[in-house]
């Protein structure tokens, strides 16, 4: 079961790997857009760190980053994360305690907020291309019986998957999509930090304690 | 990075500070969520135009805040849009009645932010209305990619819908008139040199010694294409036909023209450029009917310059001649 | 060398042309010999004001030629003055009974060309005054040398002793007020990078990746000391305490400041500096009552900025707040 | 003895030694000026090329470079030369043909003429340090009884030492002398290019033809 705790830790851990890739998003950043993903997320992350209190629930740690990410990051990748994790928020509600179906549901509710505010399809080339993947890994991997842990590791990897296939595609959202045919061969800066959120949770929400 | 700069994180903050202190008869500054809005609040039910975006372009957003054009400006970080705090906050200050008008240049992350914003103000029973800018012809447009990226007219638009909201136009009209020019103008840009991001620290992008990107962004984003070092004329053709082109201008049309410096960029050669532009233009019949030659919008310390032209007919001209008393742009006043 | 620039030889009458094109209101060029002049002649024995100088320093002087400023400006090669048969025929252009005031700044080559136009118009029987502007604190005032260099203030002398010569003043009363504000300002620059002279191709001086000059001149002329890269605040004060304690400012006293860029500083920049420069002169209890923040006198692409500080008493910033109109400076038209 | 052809070829080897050398003169002039004396002379000396014609006496020549470079150097050394040459050709007055002494008298009055519109003293540091040695020298060797091509080579000696000795010179007319001590330690450009002038003077007037 994920508690309030376990869900501090993910998004501590989330924030550590944004810290460590920030020069590398931005540098994807330079290359089809404006050289400022990693500067964003982490102005974000470490406000998040700042506000973070002794939320009770998991739905509340949600809630707290949701609202400093929307306040905070700025760009396309603020509202896109807040929003996620606003509908993550919701999903868990108030809730202690999560179990796999819980954490399937909030995933599945991140994704179609950030469909719903981005309006990206699949092979857009935005973070969606390494959302869905991962999501959808989940799911089916919970749903083949595999324990969370599993399933998380397989949303993970199939988060930096869909980041690595990004390279190939001409974008038609977001900043990229000014450069038409030019933006092929780089990756999405969005779906990078998207696979590093998929890597926390595989490493966070396994629910057997840190 | 060489910059007169302070810290990266009060950068803005305090360009903002500057900014107020060097025009306090126009602008106040507000911190917490960041806007600058008129010193002085307009009389009566006046509606209420508020822009934004990334910082860096300045004089951009904050430079056109008083009589005749903005009532307030939210700027975001360097090249990152503003949060919808720092919009519904302004859109609350400016709000009087009348509604409230978001002036927004077509990016992703502004489009986002600005929703949220109108969202937020909505629930609270005020009229929002957005136009939005998208008006760089570098960038092919198509119906399913993010559309046109929005530069230089995003000036005109703040300064005609400035005029009519500043007459006490309602809001309908208002926005009739930003959309018109918004519709009504085309920009491109080049750049002879990337910008440095200062959280960056590093040029956004590499150009060889005898490089130049024509089409470019105000964010350093890529353009149309990389290509040798030409002079001041073969630029300003490969900048005007497109714009020409894309806004169908055909003999005997009026038009406003905007010779627009990249932030870097030494007047006397914008000087130059332009003399070509008003060359192109009355070749092919147009009138320039105004000039602007100067910084407007930039991008940092881009080297470069854009051309933005806007068809202006009677009633947009009227409005151009309108007084402005603004940081930047000021007449009649 | 990158530039928007089509040859060398055409560069500044190209930029004059821009000019003229983009403010055919305000200025019209005059290429043989090479002169800008307001594009209606003022009525009546009003004084004529001529300044003029090297190219590169775009807005000044050409960006100053309109009511309530210069009459014309004769714009020199690139760095070097204009030649005296430049002036004279502006002189000669804008006489009109009421004698004519040369507005010079203290470079020895402006000095002895405007003297020679000066020789040639006084043999003709026209009334011709000098002002020189010799204001940057960064040179150590010596009578045995050509003394300080004219740098920002001659933006100052040209719209105070304009607006007095826009109401008809006396050539003895516009001399006054020149030279009363000539001798009421003072100004320091620095330099982040060095410019570019487009003959030359390279650039003045070179400065390490974290070196700056402070007390540079405006053709890149070396200047105090070379120092390590500072913050803005710091360089701030390097320029400000000199100029305070030259200008001898007291409590009490009201200035007109002006926080200039150089040529590549981007706008956002100079508004952090400046906000440093009202935080010093406010905290020794300077009032400030007007300001200027942006390019005024630039050295082509050089980035860097500099201060200029007008002790204004009440006939001074009467004169300033009287109304301009001119390509770079307009207020109250 | 000379006349407007020397002249001529006085004027067109001061040219042509102003095009070898503009861009060193530049370079002087980037270290404690502006960076614009080579190119000052040069667009000087290539209108001078161009408007040269006919002209029948050795001071029509003068005369003629002299209202060019007024009309088309600027600068400080625009204004200079133009008056040294201005008053030399004054010296020269119509006459056909210069001796020896009038070309002292020329010489000095060009200096003459370089003092009153600058107002430069000795060792201000300016093209005073090479003209008035030079003058000086060529009017000592005719008095001692040498000929007149000796008398030049001294006299393009005395400039080129002239302009040596500005090295150490600290600047106090013109754009160096806001330098104060940092102009130190740099040849003055004027300086060198007076010496470029008794240069060509040296190899052109001995008056032994060409
Ligand atoms: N419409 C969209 N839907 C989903 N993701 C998007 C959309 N637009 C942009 N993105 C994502 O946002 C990322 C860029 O974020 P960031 O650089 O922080 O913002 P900005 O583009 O405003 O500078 C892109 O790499 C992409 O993954
Ligand atoms: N007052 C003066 N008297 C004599 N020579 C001078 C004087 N001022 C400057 N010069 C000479 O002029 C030279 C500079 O000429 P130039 O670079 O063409 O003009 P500017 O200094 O206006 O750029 C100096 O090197 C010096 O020799
Ligand atoms: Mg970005
Ligand atoms: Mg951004
Ligand atoms: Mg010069
Ligand atoms: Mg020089």
């Amino acid at each position: 079961m994920v508690v309030a705790a376990d869900m501090r830790r993910f998004v501590e851990r989330f924030a550590e790997l944004i810290e460590q890739n920030a020069d590398t998003l931005t540098e994807l950043d330079a290359a089809i857009g404006d050289a400022d993903h990693g500067i964003n997320m982490r102005r974000g992350v470490r406000a998040v760190l700042e506000r973070l209190g002794d939320e009770p629930t998991p739905g509340a740690v949600l809630k707290t980053v949701a609202t400093t990410l929307i306040s905070k990051v700025g760009g396309a990748s603020g509202p896109l994360y807040g929003t996620a994790f606003l509908r993550a928020s919701a999903a868990a509600g108030s809730k202690e305690s999560l179990d796999d179906a819980d954490l399937a549901a909030l995933f599945s509710a991140a994704l179609e907020g950030l469909r719903q505010r981005g309006g990206a399809q699949a092979e857009d080339k935005t973070m969606i291309d390494a959302f869905a993947p991962a999501v959808g890994a989940f799911e089916t991997a919970l749903a083949q019986g595999h324990p969370r842990k599993d399933a998380l590791q397989a949303a993970r990897s199939a988060a930096y998957a869909g980041s690595d296939a990004t390279i190939d595609l001409v974008a038609r959202k977001g900043r990229a999509s000014y450069l038409g045919e030019r933006s092929r061969g780089h990756r999405d800066p969005g779906s990078f930090s998207t696979a590093l959120l998929f890597d926390a949770a595989a490493s966070t929400l396994s629910g057997d304690g840190p | 990075m060489k910059k007169l700069i302070n810290t990266i994180e009060s950068f803005v903050d305090e360009a903002c500070e500057g900014l107020a202190l060097a025009h306090s008869d126009l602008v106040q500054f507000h911190r917490e969520p960041r806007y600058l809005a008129r010193a002085t609040a307009p009389k009566g039910r006046k509606v209420g135009l508020v822009s934004g975006g990334g910082s860096g372009h300045e004089p951009l957003h904050g430079g056109f805040v008083g009589s005749g054009m903005l009532d307030a400006a939210c700027p975001g970080e360097v090249f990152t849009s503003p949060v919808p705090d720092q919009m519904e906050a302004a859109g609350r200050a400016v709000s009087n009645g009348g509604g409230v008008l978001f002036i927004v240049k077509n990016y992703t992350g502004d489009v986002m932010n600005f929703d949220l914003a109108a969202e937020l103000l909505r629930a609270d029973g005020i009229d929002v209305r957005t136009v939005l800018v998208a008006d760089d012809v570098a960038v092919q447009n198509s119906t399913w990619t993010a559309g046109r990226r929005g530069v230089g007219n995003t000036v005109f638009v703040e300064k005609l819908a400035g005029a009519v909201a500043e007459r006490g136009a309602s809001a309908d009209e208002v926005e009739r008139v930003a959309k018109k020019t918004s519709e009504a103008g085309r920009s491109m840009g080049m750049a002879l040199t990337s910008c440095t991001v200062p959280a960056k620290g590093s040029p956004t992008f590499e150009l060889g010694e005898l490089e130049i990107e024509i089409g470019v962004g105000i964010h350093g984003e890529p353009g149309r294409e990389r290509t040798a070092l030409v002079s001041a004329d073969e630029i300003v053709d490969r900048l005007a036909r497109p714009v020409m082109e894309d806004l169908g201008l055909k003999r005997g049309d009026q038009v406003i023209v905007m010779t627009n410096g990249m932030g870097s960029t030494p007047l006397i050669e914008l000087y130059v450029a332009h003399r070509h532009v008003a060359q192109l233009l009355s070749g092919s019949g147009v009138t320039i009917v105004r000039s602007l030659v100067g910084n407007y919008i930039t991008s940092l310390d881009m080297d470069g310059c854009s051309l933005t032209v806007l068809r202006a007919d009677d009633e947009l001209l009227g409005l151009w001649d309108a007084p402005v008393h603004t940081p930047a742009l000021r007449w009649g006043a």
